[in-house]
């Protein structure tokens, strides 16, 4: 096993990473940029190496760095989370070249899965059922013309790309063009790379994974599947396991198309493999993530497996930890993506320091996060501050535990995405299990309440308040004012008692 | 002392007896009690119990409650009179001013000055968090002017673009 | 169902309680002394009533009281939760008077198992296997001489107690002598009956105790066991489940006669009996909880139920939602109880102010805790401040997880026991699980630390800290003063950089 | 700028210098970063990450580092020259003032004035948290006085009772 790991990442997929890492007794060496110095990351870690400043084009992505970091700190193992560079094919090669093991697939998966348009025709050739679409290289032309025989509504999608970066919707043939120029653009800059292709959007499907587990002893399995098709603008808001549409026997189809897929590219390590579910219980290959997925920890709580111990088992060498016949799920589980965005206002990003942190507990329960009190989220990363997973015996327990937890969970000084949450367990086709991936339409933004007495209890909080203040804002003698500022407690307002009532 | 509260253009006229907290003259009997000097507090309005954040209480207090933020303005009826604390109202008057309605970069300007736009066409493309986010006019006109260029930073707010009459 | 449960507790399980009813759509009315008006159960009810002075007897022990909140609230049920009145047949009686359900068990059954000589009739009777020892109500004359037959080392037992209240071991005929008195005293005082009992106390013995559960229907299940050998004094401070001896076979054997020692007194609810368990797989009944236990987290996470929402459906007259069959644990988990004490000085009470709180988070990890910042932590009530339950797929997972969990967990302002737990963690008897109740001797105190490393850290941050300090009270004019101290922050300390070189 | 910090007995000569900080002569590349503005700290020494909570920081520091709690006491030369700073050590010169170890309410007591006692022989019964604890004496000889009466709260460090040579 290792000695010690080096993290490629930040934010709270570090934080799992050191985790996994310190569960299993490996040292574990952090990188941070210079807005990440007090980051959660660098503080449970080990060791921690300054990569540059808080631009990730000057720091998390830069390769020469993450490798002498991980030099200077003699890890023998690298981890490079999700996003950043984690299926940049090139890191796992340079990882190679300097002797450290990349825990994560073979650089010629990555870049195999990386070209969609090679993903395409390797899995076509597999046998794995895709959705219609074209090849990329092709001008806008090109695009344009086949676009018309595929039919609208179509995706614009980069052929680099990934995780709905680069990815456009249109519904006709002028928003094509517009939509083409502003997908290249993206794509050039996001993976250095404007290809692009096309491929048809499928009405009324939803976003179902499946995860595959592989070792480099030819063991192969996969953990069941992922409903990911609560998304807005192609970025995925929450995901379930298992999927509440896809019972036993469509499971065990999707999991061996996924098993053929991983197979036909010589994968090793965790990935996933994101197909469309159509409402006929076809599915068609989207793409394949060569990573850790940011909803990992669902398919843990159902399955029992902790997927970054085993992306590290199979690293080094060893066999997955279980088999096949071993994945027997158990309960339901939801996550949350709590991100620093303001669903109140289209999801806009927001910066800003957290004053004070509440988190949930209690059974069934679990938080992966990077946050912490001082914390100061910039706009410089990913608006992902946590993740909340609920599990329970049934869909409709876990969901009792999410509205629970969303409850106690308090992030104050920013705003975040957590009233969406609060709102989508109330809505009745979420609790039926019934949406698809447009559920959200792409400009959804949360519909202030309604009610009446939220606002009245801020009128009345915020009177006491700023009454108090402008009594305490009298000073007495013009001299006393400093100390006191310092001592000052807001007191107890109680202008009705009810235990006098009681005692009496 | 009597106070006037405005949230969300709702206004609530509350009152602080010995007796209780009147609201809009109703009796409500209040326990508010700070948690951890400031931040955060719990009331209690009768056996009703409610967890409340309170982030800033200036001009306008911002308070948390069940996931959401209120922006509160208080005035006492001496205020309210004067008129002293009302805050201006930015007029635009016939011009669409288009802020970036977030913090990112430039990433390319669509239009120029004197250029003709209808409803909806495309002004300035700001990133943020990675993601292009197309700014578009509201309304049709002419460009009267454009703040930024490609490649500056924007704040929440700042003037992208000015739209004048036609 | 209910519409509306008061909880007749405080603390953690308070919290416990409002989160099981709250995900089952049932309101919730808390009470609170003077001491708790800012408790996390009070914040996280729908409703709180106050019911009386910190004192506990003048509080959370005045049945009147709590019966006049259920009215108020216009609750029909009442939870107790543990300890106080929680296996006090007046208060069931009381609840059933007002016409309000008691979620527990008939007061006859508490009754009956709560005078533990009584109850070890029944169960000689019900044909379960008894430690040796004496009836109650014999004088302090009557006992010595059958302490002197029954043997030393004896225990000293309250016949009304429980919890290790009231209990002694003694060693010899002079040392009985003293204990009775304090027994008695004890004993008195906790429950207002000082009658007091001989058991055996036998050699290398483990607390090992198994969860039942019974509904109204005649249902009757085991959820299996519990291992509670680390103990101090009788109080436990870390449970696990499953026992690391306890194989299938016995297992089953004792489930069977915990279900027997169950069905004797009629019960219904969720109780626990405590077994000593000898090296050679005898056991022996000791007592039986007419309650939920503090320790209840454990098996719920083996075995998936969610015992608190148990208790309240078979309150309210449904099935159980599990069968035995339905019963298959999978995994490990292990409690800590993370106290207010201080375990380098013989875990004596502490109090104090919680100024910062960093709870632990991720796979596996569970949190219940009445816990927050600004919490005042008192000697009024019982030190245990929170839980923190560490789940794996085998032993060594968990225990991997609580080591990672106790690093991360974070309670600044007074002592907590984290640092005995850390010690545990690591000892060679607890890793290969070999351990009975004498693992811990009575006066066991934490040894200090040996390492030099954590003093120079210490060290070095006191000078910084001071040396800063010393600067900024040295005010530059004499008027500048009160300002500068409400927005001072202590400013980083990098005396030698090491992104700078790496930069260049 | 050099300082002398004693923690648990151990003394440190600590020396600020443009270059680190010299522990002993031993030079240590630190990083001091207050997380939350005063009572959380993270540093780095080399690359070594190590958490901690500082609650309190005047005469003496409370440093809380891997679940212990150290206090270290921070002198200046010209303080450690002067002994401004050390403090007074109780000194209880062939008695035994036996302190109550907790706080909580006195139960029984157990012995009287004049009574001889004999090491390990309890004194007083302190209640706390729900459990009795017996205060016992460490050394052999006649109690001086007694302190506290059945029913008496105490504190921690409260005088219980003083034993004197016998």
């Amino acid at each position: 096993m290792f000695k010690k790991v080096l993290i490629a990442n930040r934010g709270e997929i570090a934080v799992r990473v050191v985790r996994a890492c310190r569960e299993m007794g490996i040292a574990t060496a952090a990188v941070y940029s210079e807005a990440d110095r007090r980051a959660l990351h660098v503080r449970y870690a080990d060791e921690a190496y300054a990569i540059g400043p808080a631009l990730a084009r000057e720091s998390y992505l830069r390769i020469d760095r993450l490798i002498e970091a991980a030099r200077d700190s003699g890890a023998d193992a690298l981890h490079p989370g999700y996003g950043f560079l984690s299926e940049n094919p090139a890191l796992a090669r340079a990882c190679k070249e300097a002797g450290i093991v990349f825990i994560g697939p073979p650089a010629s998966a990555i870049a195999a899965m990386g070209d969609k348009v090679t993903a395409r025709q390797l899995m076509e050739e597999a046998g794995v059922p895709l959705v219609p679409g074209t090849g990329a290289g092709l001008s806008d032309e090109e695009l344009a013309a086949r676009g018309r025989e595929i039919g609208f509504p179509l995706f614009v999608k980069a052929a680099a790309g990934g995780g709905g970066k680069g990815m456009r919707v249109v519904d006709d043939p002028v928003e094509l063009e517009r939509a083409l120029a502003a997908a290249r653009r993206e794509a050039e800059k996001a993976f250095g790379d404007d290809r692009v292709y096309l491929e048809k959007a499928l009405a009324g499907a939803r976003h179902v994974e499946i995860q595959v587990l592989a070792d480099a002893h030819g063991n192969t399995i996969h953990l069941g599947e992922r409903e990911c098709s609560i998304q807005r603008r192609h970025q995925k808001l929450v995901e379930e396991a298992p999927s509440p549409v896809v019972d036993e026997a469509l499971r065990a189809r999707m999991g061996d198309v996924a098993v053929r897929a991983a197979r036909a590219v010589g994968y090793v390590n965790a990935g996933t493999i994101e197909f469309l579910l159509d409402g006929d219980q076809n599915f068609y290959f989207l793409e394949m993530n060569t990573r850790l997925q940011v909803e990992h920890p669902v398919t843990e709580m159902v399955t029992g497996v902790d997927m970054v111990k085993e992306q590290i088992r199979v690293a080094a060498g060893e066999r997955l930890s279980v088999s096949q016949d071993d994945v027997r799920p158990r309960g339901w589980a939801i996550e949350c993506r709590i991100t620093a965005e303001d669903p109140y206002n289209g999801f806009l990003p927001a910066s800003g320091r957290v004053i004070r942190l509440a988190q949930p507990g209690g059974y069934g329960v679990r938080v992966d996060g990077g946050l912490f009190e001082g914390m100061e989220v910039s706009l410089y990363y990913d608006p992902l501050l946590a993740k909340l997973i609920a599990w329970g015996h049934t869909r409709d327990e876990a969901i009792g535990r999410l509205r629970g937890a969303l409850r106690e969970f308090r992030i104050v000084g920013l705003p975040t995405s957590i009233p969406f949450h609060r709102w989508l367990v109330e809505q009745p086709a979420f609790l039926d299990g019934e949406f698809d991936t447009t559920f959200l339409p792409p400009d959804f933004s949360l519909p202030p309440g309604e009610q009446e007495e939220p606002l009245r209890l801020a009128a009345i909080v915020a009177t006491l308040l700023s009454h108090e203040a402008r009594q305490r804002f009298q000073p007495r003698t013009p001299c006393d004012d400093g100390d006191e500022a310092s001592t000052w407690r807001p007191q107890g307002w109680k202008l009705a008692g009810r235990w006098q009532r009681l005692a009496q | 002392m009597k106070y006037v509260a405005t949230v969300e253009g709702r206004e609530y006229e509350i009152e602080l007896t010995d007796a209780g907290v009147l609201v809009d003259g109703v009796l409500h009997d209040v326990d508010l009690q700070a948690i951890d000097g400031g931040f955060h507090y719990s009331l209690l309005v009768g056996p009703c119990s409610h967890e409340l954040f309170v982030e800033r209480c200036e001009d306008v207090c911002l308070v948390g409650l069940r996931g959401r933020r209120y922006h509160v303005k208080v005035e006492d009826e001496r205020e309210r009179r004067s008129g002293v604390r009302s805050p201006a109202v930015r007029d635009a008057a016939g011009r669409a001013e288009v802020v970036s309605p977030m913090p990112g970069m430039v990433v390319a300007v669509l239009v120029e000055e004197g250029q003709q736009v209808i409803t909806g066409q495309g002004l300035v493309i700001v990133e943020a968090m990675k993601m292009e986010n197309e700014i578009r006019t509201p309304v049709n006109g002419v460009v009267e002017s454009v703040a930024v260029a490609a490649g500056q930073g924007v704040a929440q707010n700042d003037l992208l673009v000015r739209v004048g009459p036609g």
